[in-house]
């Protein structure tokens, strides 16, 4: 699938309220029967009926299509993503934390072994104290420890996680390291 | 059967692992590749390319190539080199120009990357081919590459 | 000259004072010998390990190397004694001279030439597999008390596997004992003057031979038979908690198994000091260097084998054992009684 | 109330033991874990029940470094990595900042990489080879591995400066041209190695003690490779087609034909010997390429400040462990915002628990020589 057709079908998982609850029902119909015929009436539909306050689709700066997820729906989505058979998104090859300066967030890049297209999907929440996302681990195993290192080194938490406790930094460390605002005065050189 | 033409399979594999050894151990006299290092110091030659350490080539002047411009010093992602520089007076042209006091390579430091050398415009500073760099004290690894009392060569701009 | 200091210790000491002198003084002669000899088979070891691997090995202290091992020794009896916390003590330094001792005492009783062997028993075969299993107890004790649970692990490794090993190589040499119809080693080496028994018994023998080279090395921990250490695994098995010379006595006694094995071998199946044509036996002084010649040929084997394969794992230990090498083992004990019964073997 | 071994072992305390379970601390020291890597094995007897690592004894932070690095100067923090295949890395990295400057490289560069990047692969499985005959015991394979290494070394010593962290690449091209004695030097090589090769066999594959040691040991079915982001020969071991090289061809891997190394048992068998497959298809690789190495610059000029376009870049390589990322978020500035290295160890170090449970502790051992960990690539 390319980036539009991949746009659109997870778009549709996501309606729109405001959209006529009749036409959800039939996109829906549509997505699991048959998404061939008539496409370029239902792309249009599809667009508008995403939930923008739910998730978000960019292609801009990036070769990859994003989606930029409200936290709430990651796990849905992930799961949805990873066992829907247009999808079958079954390869999580990197999981990366990050500081965005005002928020907290982890990308996920996955990949499909079966017809080798490739997503990002974005998550950030603007709490730095506590930041909790839904663990991906039952979707995919390696989450297990990418989320672990991300738990190290940005402090985020991940809910459901079999074993979440610092993999890499011994257990009384302080901060975050990978984190914009951490300072380590000794062991930090800033030129 | 299969019992013990499992026996012979195996004892057949295991000879020819014994025929490998043995081969070696047969050519042993000549097949070494030990290298017998503090003894072969005079034929052990480095390649030409080999990065030992960073040096400041002079002429018989004592003339060096460097002109302050700190490009490497810029380059050097662990902070290697420092150029302590000053603006003199040339009593030829009575121009104010950048003079080197003491390029100052951090041995140490330094992780052999070459972004020193590749930065420089001037091929003022390039790789010596010495490999025994152990010393017994970390203060010997501080070098300062500028020779006392050189100077920059005639006609060498940035 | 045995009988003249013989005479002379007579002289002025009672019979068995004299008798007792003179084993004391045999006994040192022979440790003497053999904590050198030992020594110098850790420095062929380390040779012949290097021509295996494209290296050169020690050559550094004195000619082609030949002091390195008196340096190794040197360094390791200086060195410090260190232990672990909670290490039962009393058996922890007790461990080692058991392992040791069992080591020399098996030497005692080698025939290296007619008249050079020190203790010609009539149980002698017996003896040497009795006082070769009281190792084991040595490596159990060190395993057990160095609080440590490599160390555990190592000496119950090798518990299991000296006790099955032991059968084998007890049943290997009883094959050969069908031909002898004595266990003592003056009299095995009495029958080979009609041909080495490997030729002897032929096809038995050669197959006990096998068995028994494979045990053997199994016997003396070494690769590929080294569960007790397998460093990779273990880090140093039973002897991670030895150092200085304690640490040299497991050493010093792994490579004398392994000669005692190899000279269990030259006598058993290589006619011991026994030359083509009798050449020993018109100048005896050469049976010594037969002797070690053929012994040295068989350690070179073993070391080649451990220089070659890699280690079993402990299960596989096991299976061979006792689904291969054992019922071979009782089988070919049919095989040659019915050989030596129907007048089969080959006589010289 | 604490017992005195949980007290002795800080992080043991959450494992639940039964009666006649111990606790086991594999490593950091330790000479099966190649490097500072910590295993805590939970044991019954001999019977593996649980391997946890604790990693970190290493750790760098190569990734906040980057944040304070320039794109040329990231190059060769990358070589310390996973350094035994340094020169991949230093390529993702230069892959990455070309693809974001949108240059294109000259044919001479590519190729140029791709064959420096085949003889690193080859290099690596070398040492692997012989570190792997000795966690299973066969000692003397180390130094018929580091012999036919040694070779390898001595060309990128020639053409590179140096043995190991070589940073041969920089953004737009190579640092230097190759060595006069480069072409001739690579064709010995692969002279030399083909005859090497099956002695490797010889010497070890066939070995019965070995095929005992690996069949059956250590098995990963392929939908647990995919899952556990498996990559490079642990996951072509268990039958997933997942080489980059095949899949988003990099330099020039596009105009070479080679067969991708394939065994489907998972076991640590299928993992050795999809390694020596991988040896003799990088030989194929060199032997295409060496003699039509394009006339042409070593490298096109950029600026001295290398400033990435705003956005974020991913590239995907494959090392001689596997899948190497490098996903570098650019503000536009002259430093990265973000630069994450998806290391193949890390995620295969992952699966270690769900495939060493219920052997023994040699088939741990040999579980982990297969799955051919380096430490720095792991905790970066």
């Amino acid at each position: 699938m390319n980036n539009n057709e991949l746009q659109e079908l997870i778009g549709s998982w996501f309606p729109n309220p405001e959209v006529t609850i009749a036409s959800v029902v039939v996109e829906e119909n549509q997505e699991s029967s048959d998404l061939s015929t008539e496409k370029n009436v239902e792309k249009i539909t599809a667009k508008e009926g995403i939930n923008p306050s739910l998730l978000s689709f960019t292609e801009e700066d990036s070769e990859f299509l994003t989606i930029l997820v409200k936290p709430e729906h990651l796990h849905s989505l992930m799961k949805q993503l990873k066992n829907n058979p247009k999808t079958q998104f079954d390869y999580l090859y990197c999981l990366t934390g990050m500081d965005w300066g005002k928020e907290l967030g982890v990308v996920y890049h996955l990949e499909s072994t079966v017809y080798r297209h490739q997503l990002v999907v974005k998550v950030n929440t603007e709490d730095r104290e506590n930041p909790v996302f839904d663990s991906v681990c039952d979707i995919w195993k390696t989450a297990e420890f990418h989320e672990r290192e991300v738990f190290d080194f940005f402090g985020i938490k991940f809910n459901n996680h079999p074993n979440l406790k610092y993999l890499f930094l011994t257990e009384e460390w302080e901060g975050y390291p990978l984190r914009k605002d951490y300072v380590d005065e000794v062991n930090m050189v800033i030129k | 059967m299969g019992y013990f033409s499992n026996i012979f399979n195996g004892i057949k594999t295991l000879l020819t692992g014994m025929s490998v050894t043995g081969k070696v151990f047969l050519h042993s006299r000549k097949g070494a590749i030990t290298q017998q290092y503090p003894d072969n110091r005079e034929t052990l030659k480095m390649f030409e390319r080999f990065r030992g350490e960073v040096v400041m080539p002079h002429n018989e002047n004592n003339e060096h190539r460097c002109t302050g411009c700190q490009k490497c010093e810029i380059a050097c992602p662990n902070g290697s080199i420092e150029i302590i520089w000053d603006r003199k007076v040339n009593p030829e042209t009575g121009k104010k120009k950048k003079q080197i006091d003491k390029h100052i390579y951090h041995l140490g430091l330094c992780t052999m990357c070459g972004l020193c050398i590749e930065a420089c415009p001037t091929d003022a500073i390039v790789w010596a081919q010495n490999y025994e760099n152990a010393v017994y004290d970390r203060s010997y690894l501080t070098k300062v590459l500028n020779q006392p009392g050189s100077k920059l060569m005639d006609g060498v701009e940035e | 000259m045995t009988k003249s200091i013989h005479q002379w210790l007579l002289s002025f000491m009672s019979e068995t004072a004299t008798s007792i002198t003179e084993m004391v003084l045999i006994a040192l002669v022979y440790l003497a010998i053999f904590a050198v000899a030992g020594l110098y088979l850790v420095l062929l070891e380390r040779r012949v390990a290097a021509w295996f691997q494209l290296r050169i090995g020690p050559n550094r202290v004195g000619f082609q190397g030949l002091l390195q091992t008196m340096a190794d020794a040197l360094k390791l009896v200086s060195k410090e004694l260190t232990g672990t916390d909670r290490a039962d003590k009393f058996l922890y330094n007790l461990a080692p001279y058991f392992v040791i001792i069992s080591a020399l005492m098996a030497l005692s009783v080698f025939p290296f030439t007619q008249e050079l062997q020190a203790f010609d028993i009539n149980i002698g075969i017996f003896f040497l597999i009795a006082i070769s299993s009281i190792g084991v107890i040595g490596i159990l004790l060190g395993g057990w008390s160095s609080n440590n649970k490599f160390s555990l692990i190592g000496a119950m490794r090798s518990g299991v596997q000296t006790i099955s090993y032991e059968l084998s190589v007890g049943l290997s040499l009883l094959t050969m004992i069908l031909l002898t119809s004595s266990l003592q080693l003056s009299e095995i080496v009495e029958v080979q003057k009609n041909g080495w028994l490997i030729v002897q018994g032929h096809i038995p023998a050669i197959i006990a031979f096998m068995i028994y080279m494979i045990a053997g090395t199994a016997e003396t921990n070494r690769a590929p038979f080294d569960m007790v250490e397998a460093e990779s695994e273990l880090g140093a098995g039973f002897h991670t908690e030895y150092s200085g010379m304690k640490f040299a006595y497991f050493f010093l006694a792994e490579f004398i198994n392994m000669f005692i094995i190899s000279a269990i071998a030259t006598t058993v199946f290589f006619g011991a000091w026994l030359s083509p044509f009798g050449i020993t036996e018109s100048i005896p002084w050469l049976g010594v260097f037969w002797f070690l010649g053929k012994t040295l040929l068989l350690v070179l084997l073993m070391m080649w084998f451990r220089w070659t394969f890699p280690r079993l794992r402990v299960d596989q230990l096991l299976t061979l054992e006792w689904k291969y090498l054992l019922p071979i083992n009782l089988v070919n004990i049919v095989l040659m009684a019915l050989i030596v019964w129907l007048n089969l073997t080959i006589q010289l | 109330m604490k017992t005195e071994a949980e007290k002795i072992a800080p992080t043991a305390t959450n494992i639940n033991f039964k009666s006649e379970e111990y606790f086991v601390n594999m490593g950091p020291q330790h000479p099966a874990t190649h490097g500072v890597l910590r295993l805590l094995l939970t044991i019954d007897g001999e019977i593996i029940k649980k391997v946890e690592p604790d990693l970190g004894y290493i750790h760098r932070s190569i990734e906040k470094m980057c944040e304070r690095n320039s794109y040329q100067q990231i190059v060769h923090l990358t070589d310390r990595m996973d350094y035994l295949s340094s020169h991949i890395n230093n390529e993702a990295v230069c892959l990455t900042v070309e693809k974001a400057l949108q240059l294109e490289v000259p044919d001479r560069v590519k190729v140029i990489r791709t064959i420096i990047g085949e003889l690193t692969r080859i290099a690596s499985h070398c040492l692997w080879w012989g570190v792997m005959g000795m966690d299973v015991g066969a000692l003397t394979t180390y130094f018929y591995g580091f012999r036919d290494r040694e070779m390898i070394n001595d060309i990128f010593e020639e053409t590179c400066g140096a043995r190991l962290t070589m940073n041969y690449n920089i953004p737009g091209g190579l640092m230097w041209d190759i060595h006069p004695n480069f072409v001739k030097r690579t064709k010995e090589f692969v002279a030399h190695f083909k005859t090497k090769i099956p002695e490797y066999d010889r010497l070890l594959t066939g070995n019965i003690i070995f095929q005992k040691r690996m069949k059956g040991v250590g098995i990963l079915s392929k939908e647990d490779a995919i899952s556990f982001g498996a990559s490079g020969p642990v996951a072509r071991g268990s039958g997933y087609s997942c080489d980059v090289r095949k899949h988003h061809p990099y330099s020039a891997l596009d105009k070479v034909t080679f067969n991708e190394a394939l065994k489907t048992e998972g076991d640590s068998l299928a993992r050795y010997q999809v390694r020596i497959q991988e040896m003799w298809e990088s030989l194929s690789i060199i032997e295409q390429l060496i003699d039509n190495i394009p006339e042409g610059d070593y490298k096109v000029a950029t600026n001295t400040v290398i400033k990435l376009p705003k956005g974020e870049y991913y590239q995907k390589v494959e090392t001689a462990r596997g899948e190497l990322g490098v996903y570098i978020v650019s503000t536009g500035t002259k430093n990265p915002y973000r630069v994450k290295f998806r290391s193949p160890g890390f995620s295969n170090i992952s699966l270690l628990n769900h495939i060493a449970v219920g052997g023994k502790i040699g088939d741990l051992v040999a579980t982990m020589a297969t799955l051919d960990i380096v430490v720095p690539d792991i905790d970066r």
